[in-house]
């Protein structure tokens, strides 16, 4: 296929999950990013509508511009020519617990209605079935940043009634618990999946489903969610990235597709 | 920004102000700008007031003063500072004190958005006596007590540097005194610098950066700004304005004719540096020592 | 010394032994040659144990694992760990599992002379449950309930620079991880380095030293001895290291064989370099990238 | 007076503080060390018996190599050449809290029997008769250091029955009082004056005389202590500089005579 007809051709869902996680990124925004599909969102948001987001990394590199598409969040080229290399507790103490993070992206292996996060075990802790990687950066992400936003594939094994263990707090028990937790932070704002995007509702703090990706039900949807699952008024369709969007991410960003996957 | 823009902008009546660096790029022509523009009432933090916390008390822009250590360091007293505490003139000044780290880890506690941060040293002395903000926490593993403070979240945070790009991004080397902390700790910071350098020339050294951009709101070039003490690498101190303000300060009318030939009757640091004895910045650049190179590697 | 009799030394049975840095910097070499010692009953203390504990671990070395998260980065899991932990192979594997910054506290609080650090992101999550180090603290001005955990001092702290001197005060550019807070933490220090290099080096650029010589008790000079993971300026990662050992990983028989052909028939890093693939070296090193020039002044 | 005659000149009472001073630092040590008469009697120390300490600044400076006589703790002088440059918060942490330090150096105002320090008031504290610089370093390094030695020129307002302040806590009220509070550090072990030398009772904490300048008699020095001073059982004379120590203070370390003042 020619660069011109890959522009023109429609994006995949996992394009579609970039495109619409670059949308929730704002000029000027101090975004704590992971690799994959957040930094590229990030990578393609300051290219579009915020050239002033700054990246930060919780392994403590902040205002990077790398010269090739790094594979961890402390690959080399993060470090060449960035802003500021602070020591990886700083990051989190100062960018982090300090206020200064608009925005964080985080992913999951288990999600529940009110954006809670399971990144540590599937089945019991002390017999798991899947010893998962654990918290990392995320609870800390999650309890500090002014937003977050849930990035992850969807299925019914995913979304589920119960998490097996709550590595990170979405908002809790819904309502105002995550304010009288304490916590600093905005809470989850999105959760953005192959399938469609989600917000929450102001007052009970429950997921509901705001869009979905072009060719994708409601119904096809709601076979996905482990909990009866709410709508937003007006489900309407996620926008499809326009093609000056679609030509970076495809041709500026990832041009080996090593994120985007088959076209 | 120029100075004074920065302070007319960012500094207000009643704020309160740290201006640090310990020793190394203390913020002298921002005190000097604050105090030529007249602001009153101001909380001032300083781990040590020395000379321009003594200059700024004279001036009379004080309500309050917040330190660690007072006095004109290697030289003596700090006369103005003194005849406020000990005799009210021109006017009382509040003190708050600490101990250096006390005060640094008011600091760090803003920065690190905790309410509080624990340490040790104060038990047993008259500090927490005279300091209600001396507190004690006990350990949730050891039970042990141990002192507490506050934090700290100045409504400007100023600081001196080497240099930093346009976008604010910040490189110190030398002493760092608490300059990345209460950055950090401010709502508002004022970063003044011997040099704007291209972002190119900070992001070569990114492990140098003491301050990023995002958290700084005005950069101001302005060469020797931190006369009369030291700008690693850029020049020394100029020791006999240390001893020359010891006799200075001794007495309030001196001290304010001092302040109206240094500061009121001058219009910036422009006119501060011309009015600088002849060859006194030729006597105060070191020679050079350069650190030697590093490489970052070029991955792509 | 060489890594051979600084490990003989420095870590024994039982030990808490500490191996960082974040992605940068691991300390592969040093874990070798505890493997090949046949150290055993370790408590292994790591941010992210990657490729390097899921080898110790697959050699035995562990009975206890303290991590904040657990996975081969940008390549997927840590299969020997999850054997270990999910049924038990080669040996049970004991736990306690921190957030990153959980972690970073422990060793700031040890580093600092503090028996907790307090900190924010646990409340409202399951790991308090799991981790009896995990504990709340009252903050003494606000009353609000933080999260605490307690100090950590390994027994001997593991750690690779870029450069050092024989004194021990050693610098690092790039990612810096946890490595000056961990040092500070332990109470055995180990060093490795790409280069010793002469004091000189050193203190042409202070500011650039993490570490200080006074609390390292050994320096090892071995290069490469990072790989697979990089060293800022000198090599990159060997991506290719870590997809085959997604591979490897998958099956204790394989996971062995691995370690005899890698570790245990080789009998240092020298031979593991030259068992490297030929080209390996040259692929890996990057362009020249230097930092530029600083002046420190000399002062007379 | 030729620089021969000069190094054989006996010593004067600032040199015998700092000749005594230098005999508390051992091979080794790290030194958290203030300007002046500490700074020199560390400088002489490492040329003579401790070529191994290491000197630390609060200014946050670890091994310090001046080119000429600091006129600060921030001298840049001390930076160019050093081994490390640390935050100042740091270096309070991780040297001093962190108990990295063995060794402390303080001054005072005001010193008791049981060598408690005020560095903040003469007179109440509301109301002072004489405002001084306060806590400094000094409350950290008493508090931390694994033995701390106090320098100070003595006279009967100096050496007093009670502080008006307690700046920094030495022995406390004695006894175990100071090991009660939970202090890390090991406490004050010597008093250096110009005109003897004192160490303090293993039981009681009581300062007690050791030695006295040559030239001073134990009556002079009770008439400049504020206390029923009690002295140890053999009070000797403070042992005189050998001509090697004696040259190297004053040719190598201080020719100016800064701080060693008139020969």
């Amino acid at each position: 296929m020619s660069s011109a007809a890959a522009a023109e051709a429609p994006a995949n869902r996992t394009e579609m999950m970039i495109h619409a996680a670059a949308r929730e990124v704002r000029d000027g925004d101090a975004v704590f990013v992971g690799i994959g599909l957040p930094n590229l969102a990030v990578q393609l948001a300051r290219r579009l509508h915020a050239p002033g987001a700054h990246l930060i990394y919780e392994s403590g590199v902040f205002g990077a511009r790398p010269a090739r598409l790094p594979i961890s969040i402390g690959d080399p080229c993060l470090v060449s020519g960035a802003a500021q290399v602070l020591p990886m507790a700083e990051t989190f103490l100062y960018f982090l617990q300090g206020r200064r993070t608009d925005l964080g992206f985080l992913g999951a292996a288990q999600i529940d209605r009110f954006g809670n996060l399971n990144t540590t075990v599937v089945g019991d802790y002390d017999a798991p079935r899947v010893r998962l990687p654990g918290a990392g950066g995320a609870p800390d992400i999650a309890w500090n940043a002014r937003r977050t936003v849930v990035i992850l594939r969807q299925d019914r094994r995913k979304f589920v009634e119960r998490l097996n263990f709550r590595t990170t707090v979405g908002w809790a028990e819904g309502g105002d618990s995550r304010e009288r937790l304490g916590a600093s932070g905005g809470g989850p704002v999105r959760v953005i999946t192959d399938l469609g995007v989600y917000g929450f509702d102001a007052a009970t703090r429950e997921m509901l489903l705001e869009t979905v990706h072009p060719g994708v039900t409601v119904e096809e949807i709601r076979a996905h969610v482990g909990w009866p699952l709410r709508t937003a008024p007006a489900v309407t369709t996620t926008p499809e990235p326009t093609p000056e969007a679609s030509r970076l991410l495809r041709e500026d960003i990832d041009p080996a597709r090593i994120y985007l996957g088959p076209a | 920004m120029t100075m004074a823009a920065a302070i007319r902008r960012f500094v207000r009546d009643g704020h309160t102000v740290a201006l640090e660096g310990f020793t190394h790029l203390i913020p002298f022509a921002a005190g000097h700008e604050i105090i030529r523009q007249g602001r009153r009432d101001l909380t001032l933090v300083r781990l040590t007031p020395d000379l321009l916390m003594d200059q700024m008390v004279a001036a009379g822009t004080a309500r309050k003063l917040l330190f660690g250590w007072l006095g004109n360091p290697g030289v003596g007293s700090l006369h103005a500072i003194r005849r406020a505490v000990e005799r009210g003139v021109p006017a009382p000044l509040e003190i708050e004190e600490y101990s250096h780290f006390g005060l640094l880890c008011r600091y760090k506690a803003a920065a690190s958005g905790l309410p509080f941060f624990p340490l040790r040293g104060y038990r047993g002395t008259d500090l927490p006596r005279v300091n209600s903000r001396l507190r004690s926490v006990t350990c949730p593993f050891t039970g042990e007590q141990l002192d507490a403070v506050a934090d700290l979240h100045p409504d400007v945070a100023i600081v001196n540097a080497q240099r930093a790009d346009h976008e604010g991004n910040t490189q110190i080397w030398g002493l760092l005194g608490a300059q990345r902390e209460v950055a950090f700790a401010a709502r508002r910071v004022i970063v003044v610098v011997e040099e704007i350098v291209p972002g190119e020339v900070v992001r070569a050294d990114p492990n140098r950066t003491q301050i990023p951009g995002i958290i700084v709101d005005a950069v101001v070039e302005e060469p020797w700004s931190a006369h009369p003490s030291f700008a690693q690498g850029y020049y020394d101190r100029d020791n006999a304005a240390y001893l020359a303000w010891d006799r200075v300060t001794r007495d309030q009318g001196r001290c304010e004719r001092h302040l109206d030939a240094w500061i009121h009757g001058l219009s910036d640091r422009t006119a501060y540096c011309a009015r600088l004895p002849e060859g006194t910045r030729e006597r105060l650049t070191p020679g050079p020592r350069p650190a030697g190179p590093v490489d970052y590697g070029d991955y792509r």
